[in-house]
């Protein structure tokens, strides 16, 4: 009997450090793709590694990795949010026209009210796919078109031209912090909340874990339908703050705002290693698989290749990330395996 | 408490009531189906009470010229979501297939060859599709996001920035004149053809049956001797080829292509089929539920832009319609539910 | 012990009952729990074991009945309020967060919190690393829980009850995935509970357990209490002849075997990381069963001989035919069917019809241009169904409206149908009840008369015993043991299974 | 036995119900045609009373557009007759046809049409003008050939909009150095026409080299995101010509958040008055062009209007009034164009003049 006590722990201990590492390297092998890609681009272009030029990597891929945040939360909880698309332009609008006639709004009003427009749609979305337990793909595709017809009607071809927005609105959009622009800031500073939060925390525990193992989660006496809904204001909310930053960043809005951020923002959070079936990822890897898109885009303008093939790449791109991570987990999956049955042999 | 009382024996004739089958097809019919025969009915009064002109012959050419090419791809999309798959890259595959077609009619093939090759092209995209998801195992929710953005990325670097015309008018015709003495398009009539065969195909075939046991338990299916992986990666390579079909038609009816011709309805097929009852989950669902859906939309846009609303407005009864159609088969079951938390908690 | 059960119970379940529709799954749930005590809770599958514990759980309500805790009647509203009741239960399966820390796995929602309501890890990898070392057991707390052993999966279960302090430990077999070492780390456990005041209830089917652990046992069948009596004062004879209600011989209704030529053949078959070299022959007119631990491969070894995975290397002939690897319908064509252990996943369709499950291995014969026709369909299911003697109401009903015996039947239908030389049947009786337990085992019986050759997987030792011809026993992926039924008994399977050499068992 | 289903099947079909009325009650009201009687002083003479104009714009949403309309609408009422502008919510040819079928089914005298792309609406137009209705298209010309004829109005010569805007570029920069040009949609037909002109032009510039054309797709992040690129890629850039109104504000405004650029770099093209007045202002962009779109329409509405009468003709050299714009002659179809009018120039708009529009 004790032939077989004693040798148990050994094996399990080392494939579980090298899980563990494999795991972390997510981010970290996002973000060396990031600077493969950055430093090939300046070896061809030496203008790339401008600070002007990287502030615009970090503008550029803002917006995307905000809603990747709130799409990552949503994600994780096994649902999708196909409507952030839609609640950035109708966000950014209605803002855009309170300051066309309310020129001197205070700013933060803008962005509460911007937010509370995407709280309210999160809302909708949070309670029909909980409430009548449907899949939040239709509720939320649904929500698109309502949403975005919904903007058209108010939008009735106008625009809100750059003179219609108070200079310390678009301060945001453009002003820098030690040379970081502040919009990049602010999306960091959301990041690194939600990160935190997304560790630290319970209720944000619950999301993962709802996800992973849905039985299991109401055995575990997890609110599941509560958690769900909280996911989805939230991310209908930093939707409708990315929408606030929109017209921030571009002093103008039309109806065609944020037209077909929804499937870009699926596709920065599964290049950023969130599994799309839930349970798994983090807000940094989402955040950072925008910044690599957007980064992946840049470079090929800079680069001088036609633009005509930034589709092409960027679809090609997704699909390796996502090989790669399958093939990921099956060699930790065999690499476990493996172990234990050298624990077996023993 | 003798060991002869037959406790466990299920009584099963009040079962029906309880547990929501999906028995007999004609049970089926009455449930969602028989809501849309109800609503198509509903657009159809409206429309003619709105414009006189509404029932005419002309319209219902026009009607299934407008959405015949949607309506095509709508039909593999219902196989490959029954089967709890599913394809968002079709719109992309359409005009992919119309981008080869163009580029080798504009080099010199013959528009035969040239709508062959386009044909080969959805086989081949479909194919990437079908292997990524069944053998390497991906989630096609993620693959066709990839694809979708590679495979208009090729069409774009194809042809753009041009557009190609000049494709012989004894071909054009055919996508913009009704088929001789009816009012029929050619289109929507391939469309009809194609619908009876998904129709037969889905509810009385040996495959048919294999697809709905995919989309409902995937391992009992492969349990029970079905291939599901050669059937998942066939579907894939159906619904490119059908796709690239539907861009050949599109091609000719504008007598014309450009690289992004077709470009966003994806959602607009995935909407009709969901519509149309079919469930995400996969499993449910039946092609005469899609060809209604098709009819219905077909026929609510038909009328409102002749009554010259807003078109905003049609997106809106889309999402509507969407959500509706999810929501309400649940309706019940959610209302039993909060009645009974009330309940428990009174 | 005996002072402490003078003490008033920590929890009483009096009656309850409980429906599902028109299935009626308890009858007459009763069980009383005295403080310190070990108290095993034995009854055949679909006795209605799994129910009551749901019950104790708060994941079912009762319909009606009483629950006492700590002599006050109570109300469950969910899991959590059970918790909160001091109640704390290990599922038959482990209900894991395969994307979560094995520590958070155990902590999940009541996680140790530091400054700010901040979720404090290194305290709860501390945590978990206690109790691990309560229950004897390395494992880092860290890694994910995808990827584990059953039996790990299952330590962090047990390791989640025991963090609750729970007044009331309730474990729903969870033996059935251990190795002998274990269990009896598992026991000693079980001990400690006791001596700091814990009631545990021990559900298990390994009767042997229940004498080398338990001060009672209660005993039930059918869905109601049958018994409950100090372990000195029952027999193991006593407690089969409560829990079948009969003569064991009813159950098992065994033709002598008249073995007849191979019919299958499995030559070193290995799949690297689950089973090594693995040969037998199954001849007409045998039944072969496959024992051993759960995990040990024997369901792993049905499933690459069928096609579902595949093999490594080796080779798997039927009636002398390769067949190819991982291909189930050349499997089927060469005559074999799979009765898999879990029906609702993998035997049937839950929401088809009951005729479109039966047909849904046979739809190419049933074809004519091309086409299914459902009067065909529904010819062929009636054929079986009356056959097996199906209870049902409408063809056209989902099986899921059917109890798990007819659901087996419905199953049985669906391979029979085809008309196969060689069934393997996995599990062939989980969560059936009694009467109809004993019809499967007689139609087996009758099929293998006439010829079938049968491949059996069970893990009810009875049932190896009472129904195979030979017993090959699985230990860790390799062939431990090939017994004929005469030198097949209890001790000499269970021996086999664990790796005890009779030597060291002395 | 079989309440449950029955109710539940009850409550679909009402809800169903309900819904089409829902769909009903939304579009009642909310139309967009405007009728109205004659106000009389201003009608021409030759004019036909009461006639019935479709305007399908790109969409229904493009600002430029629907300033356009609304001059259409403007012609329209003098003359007595009425215009419906319908379309879709996206710029493609498919969301126009239906557009065309309302106007046939509507038995409308004229469609005046801003094409999504050059030839996919051709046989929808053709089955309009076998209806007898007159083709009319503007800002972006169809290219059918002789089926349906039309009549295109040109907001400006188009060789003169791509020359001017070269010109305009090489006289702030001295006529040398990188440039690039940012444009709308690959597709664009316009764009395309008139980038053509302005590489002719460039050869006039040999100290000048176009180094890029970036597409923005009139989307303002997709704009930013390209012209970033284009900015890191040419470090050198000395002038960006973006002939479509929101890559010339997208970038005004990107300049204008980082002034120090404006020193090296010039932004020139084609915008609206009203976008990019404080851009003007403030000294971001010097100058830029722009015709009228309101009189685009008007001119385009009186062309129409004429068509139908018959008091206008597709005759080369043949004329018409356009109201308060004056007269028109019909130009000779050309190599790429079918008979065509020209507004007129455009307008150059700086800081001495900005504040005059109000567009």
């Amino acid at each position: 009997m004790s032939v077989i006590t004693a040798p148990a722990a050994a094996p399990t201990e080392r494939p579980v450090s090298r899980l563990e590492s494999l795991l972390r390297a997510r981010e970290l092998g996002i973000a060396l793709a990031i600077l493969l890609v950055f430093g090939l681009t300046t070896l061809n272009n030496h203008a790339f590694a401008r600070v002007a030029s990287i502030q615009q990597l970090l503008i550029g891929a803002a917006l995307i990795a905000l809603l990747g945040v709130g799409e990552t939360l949503v994600i994780v909880t096994r649902n999708v949010d196909l409507s952030v698309g839609s609640i950035v332009g109708l966000s950014a609008y209605i803002v855009g026209d309170l300051f066309k006639y309310h020129h001197n709004m205070p700013v933060v009003l803008g962005f509460v009210v911007a937010i509370a427009v995407g709280a309210a749609i999160g809302a909708i979305n949070g309670f029909v796919t909980t409430v009548a337990r449907v899949p939040s793909l239709v509720v939320t595709l649904a929500m698109l078109y309502i949403v975005r017809g919904v903007d058209g009607l108010i939008v009735n071809g106008k625009t809100i031209d750059p003179g219609s927005i108070p200079k310390a609105f678009t301060a945001v959009g453009y002003r820098t912090l030690f040379g970081i622009p502040w919009l990049a800031i602010i999306v960091a500073v959301v990041v690194a909340t939600a990160g935190y939060a997304m560790r630290s925390f319970r209720s944000s525990r619950d999301l993962y874990g709802i996800g992973s193992n849905p039985d299991a989660a109401v055995l575990a006496g997890i609110p599941a339908g509560r958690r769900v809904f909280t996911a989805f204001l939230i991310s209908g909310s930093l939707a409708g703050l990315a929408g606030a930053l929109f017209l921030a960043l571009h002093a103008q809005i039309d109806v065609s705002g944020g037209t077909g951020y929804e499937l870009a923002v699926v596709a920065a959070v599964v290049v950023g290693g969130v599994a799309i079936f839930g349970g798994s990822g983090t807000v940094l890897g989402a955040a950072l698989g925008a910044v690599l898109l957007n980064t992946i885009n840049q470079a090929l303008v800079a680069s001088r290749i036609s633009a005509f093939w930034n589709g092409a790449i960027a679809g090609g791109l997704l699909l390796v990330a996502i090989a790669f991570d399958r093939w990921l987990s099956l060699r930790v999956a065999r690499s476990l395996q493996s172990a234990e049955g050298a624990h077996r042999d023993l | 408490m003798t060991s002869d009382l037959p406790t466990m024996t299920p009584v099963t004739h009040s079962h029906s009531v309880v547990e929501n089958g999906n028995g007999a097809p004609w049970r089926a019919l009455l449930r969602w189906e028989s809501a849309l025969v109800v609503v198509l009915i509903g657009a159809l009064v409206f429309g003619s009470s709105e414009s006189p002109n509404f029932l005419n012959p002309t319209n219902f050419f026009y009607i299934g010229m407008n959405m015949g090419e949607v309506a095509i791809m709508a039909l593999p999309l219902t196989l490959v979501i029954m089967t709890g798959e599913i394809d968002l890259s079709v719109a992309s595959m359409l005009g992919l297939s119309g981008a080869v077609m163009g580029y080798l009619f504009s080099n010199g093939w013959s528009i035969w060859l040239a709508m062959a090759a386009a044909l080969v092209v959805g086989v081949l995209g479909g194919a990437v599709n079908g292997l990524l998801v069944a053998k390497v195992g991906l989630p096609s929710i993620a693959v066709t996001i990839g694809t979708l953005a590679l495979f208009r990325g090729i069409a774009e670097i194809l042809l753009a920035p041009r557009t190609v015309t000049g494709f012989p008018s004894s071909l054009t015709t055919i996508g913009v004149v009704p088929i001789p003495g009816t009012q029929i398009a050619y289109s929507a009539a391939i469309f009809l053809g194609l619908a009876v065969v998904a129709g037969i195909v889905l509810h009385a075939t040996p495959l048919g049956r294999a697809l709905v046991a995919i989309g409902l338990q995937p391992e009992a299916a492969q349990f029970s001797g079905i291939r599901v992986n050669r059937i998942k990666i066939w579907l894939f390579v159906l619904s490119g080829v059908v796709c690239a079909f539907a861009g050949i038609l599109l091609t000719l009816k504008n007598a014309s292509v450009s690289y992004d011709a077709g470009t966003g309805l994806e959602l607009n097929v995935v909407a009709i089929v969901l519509f149309g009852g079919v469930s995400i989950f996969g499993g449910r669902g039946t092609v005469i539920g899609v060809v209604l859906a098709v009819a219905i939309v077909g026929a609510l846009q038909q009328a409102l832009t002749q009554m010259n609303v807003q078109p905003e407005v049609q997106n809106i009864v889309i999402g509507v319609l969407l959500l509706i159609s999810v929501v309400i088969p649940n309706g019940g079951e959610a209302i039993r539910r909060i009645r009974d938390r009330a309940r428990r908690h009174a | 012990m005996t002072d402490q059960r003078s003490a008033p119970p920590v929890l009483v379940l009096d009656h309850a009952t409980k429906r599902f529709g028109a299935v009626r799954a308890l009858e007459d749930g009763s069980i009383t729990l005295y403080p310190g005590e070990a108290h095993a809770l034995l009854g055949e599958n679909g006795a209605g074991k799994s129910t009551l514990v749901k019950i104790l759980a708060g994941v079912y309500g009762a319909d009606s009945g009483e629950l006492l805790i700590g002599g006050e009647p109570v109300t469950f509203n969910g899991p959590g309020a059970s918790r909160a009741a001091g109640v704390s239960i290990i599922y038959q399966e482990p209900t894991l967060f395969p994307d979560l820390s094995v520590a958070e796995n155990i902590f999940m929602g009541r996680q140790p919190l530091g400054v700010g309501r901040r979720i404090d890890r290194a305290a709860m990898n501390r945590a978990a690393t206690e109790i691990f070392a309560r229950l004897g057991v390395q494992l880092d707390p860290s890694r994910v829980a995808r990827g584990l052993s059953v039996a790990d999966q299952q330590i962090v279960e047990i390791a989640k009850a025991l963090s609750f302090n729970a007044q009331v430990l309730v474990m729903d077999e969870p033996t059935a995935a251990l190795t002998t070492v274990e269990v009896g780390r598992l026991f000693e456990v079980i001990r400690t509970l006791r001596a700091q005041g814990a009631a545990v209830l021990f559900i298990t089917h390994r009767i042997e357990e229940a004498f080398a652990s338990c001060q009672r046992v209660t005993i039930m069948r059918d869905g109601s209490f049958v018994r409950t009596a100090p372990i000195e004062e029952v027999t193991v004879e006593d407690i089969i002849r409560s829990m079948v209600g009969r003569d064991l011989d009813a159950l098992f209704p065994k033709t002598p075997a008249a073995p007849g030529e191979v019919v299958l053949d499995v030559e070193h078959l290995c799949r690297d990381g689950v089973f090594y070299d693995i040969s037998f022959q199954v001849r007409r007119g045998e039944i072969v069963a496959l024992a051993g631990l759960v995990g040990a491969g024997r369901t792993e070894v049905a499933r690459a001989v069928f096609g579902i995975d595949r093999r490594t290397s080796g080779t798997v002939r039927v009636r002398g035919e390769a067949l190819p690897n991982g291909k189930p319908l050349a499997a089927m064509n060469a005559g074999v069917a799979l009765v898999p252990e879990d029906r609702r996943q993998q035997g049937l369709v839950m929401e088809m019809s009951i005729d479109q499950n039966v047909a849904l291995a046979s739809l190419r014969r049933l074809r004519r241009f091309g086409l299914i026709w459902r009067s065909r369909e529904r010819e062929l299911a009636t054929t079986w169904a009356t056959r097996l003697q199906l209870r049902f109401s409408r063809m056209g009903n989902t099986v899921s409206t059917l109890s798990g015996g007819n659901q087996q039947k419905v199953v049985l239908g669906k391979w029979l149908a085809r008309n196969p030389s060689l069934l393997i049947i996995d599990e062939p009786t989980r969560g059936i009840d009694v009467g109809t337990k004993a019809e499967v085992h007689r139609l087996l019986d009758s099929l293998v008369v006439d010829g079938l050759a049968v491949l059996m997987i069970s893990s009810e030792l009875l049932e190896v015993l009472g129904m195979a011809d030979r017993v090959i026993v699985l230990r860790e992926g390799r062939i431990a043991a090939d017994l004929t039924r005469a030198e097949a008994d209890e001790d000499s399977i269970m021996r086999a299974a664990t790796g005890q050499s009779p030597a060291a068992a002395a | 036995m079989d309440t449950a289903r029955t109710v539940r099947r009850k409550v679909t079909l009402a809800l169903a119900v309900t819904l089409v009325g829902a769909v009903v009650a939304a579009c009642s009201s909310s139309t967009t045609t405007t009728t109205t009687s004659p106000t009389g002083s201003a009608t021409a003479t030759s004019v036909k009373k009461g006639l019935t104009v479709y305007f399908i714009p790109k969409d229904t949403q493009n600002p430029y557009e629907v300033i356009a309309d609304k001059g259409g609408q403007r012609a329209l009422q003098e003359l007595g007759g009425k215009v419906v502008v319908s379309s879709g919510t996206q710029d493609t040819a498919a969301a126009q046809i239906p557009s065309i079928q309302a106007a046939i089914q509507a038995h409308a005298d004229a469609i005046v049409i801003a094409g999504n792309d050059p030839s996919a609406l051709c046989p929808s137009l053709n089955q309009a003008a076998t209806a007898g209705i007159k083709i009319v298209a503007f800002d972006s010309d169809i290219s059918c050939g002789s089926s349906p004829v039309h009549l295109f109005i040109n907001q400006a010569n188009t060789e003169q909009i791509g020359t001017s805007e070269v010109d305009l570029l090489a006289k702030a920069i001295g006529s040398k150095g990188e440039i690039a040009i940012l444009s709308a949609a690959a597709s664009a037909t316009n764009q395309n026409a008139w980038i053509g002109y302005m590489k002719q032009q460039l050869k006039k510039y040999p100290n000048m080299k176009l180094v890029s054309t970036v597409y923005g797709n009139d989307d303002p992040a997709t704009s930013l995101t390209v012209l970033q690129g284009l900015l890191s890629a040419y470090p050198n850039l000395r002038g960006i010509i973006s002939p479509t109104t929101v890559g010339i504000s997208t970038a005004a405004q990107y300049l204008d958040t980082h002034k120090s650029l404006l020193s090296t770099l010039t932004l020139t093209g084609l915008g609206l008055p009203s976008q990019m007045k404080s851009y003007v202002h403030d000294g971001t962009v010097k100058q830029f062009e722009l015709w009228n779109p309101d009189n685009l329409g008007y001119l385009a509405g009186y062309a129409a209007a004429g068509l139908a009468s018959g008091s206008a003709s597709l005759k080369a050299d043949s004329k018409f009034e356009a109201g308060k714009l004056g007269s028109y002659t019909v130009l000779a179809p050309s190599a790429t164009t079918g008979p065509s009018v020209v507004l007129g120039p455009p307008t150059v708009f700086d800081i001495s003049n900005i504040d005059k529009f109000n567009f």
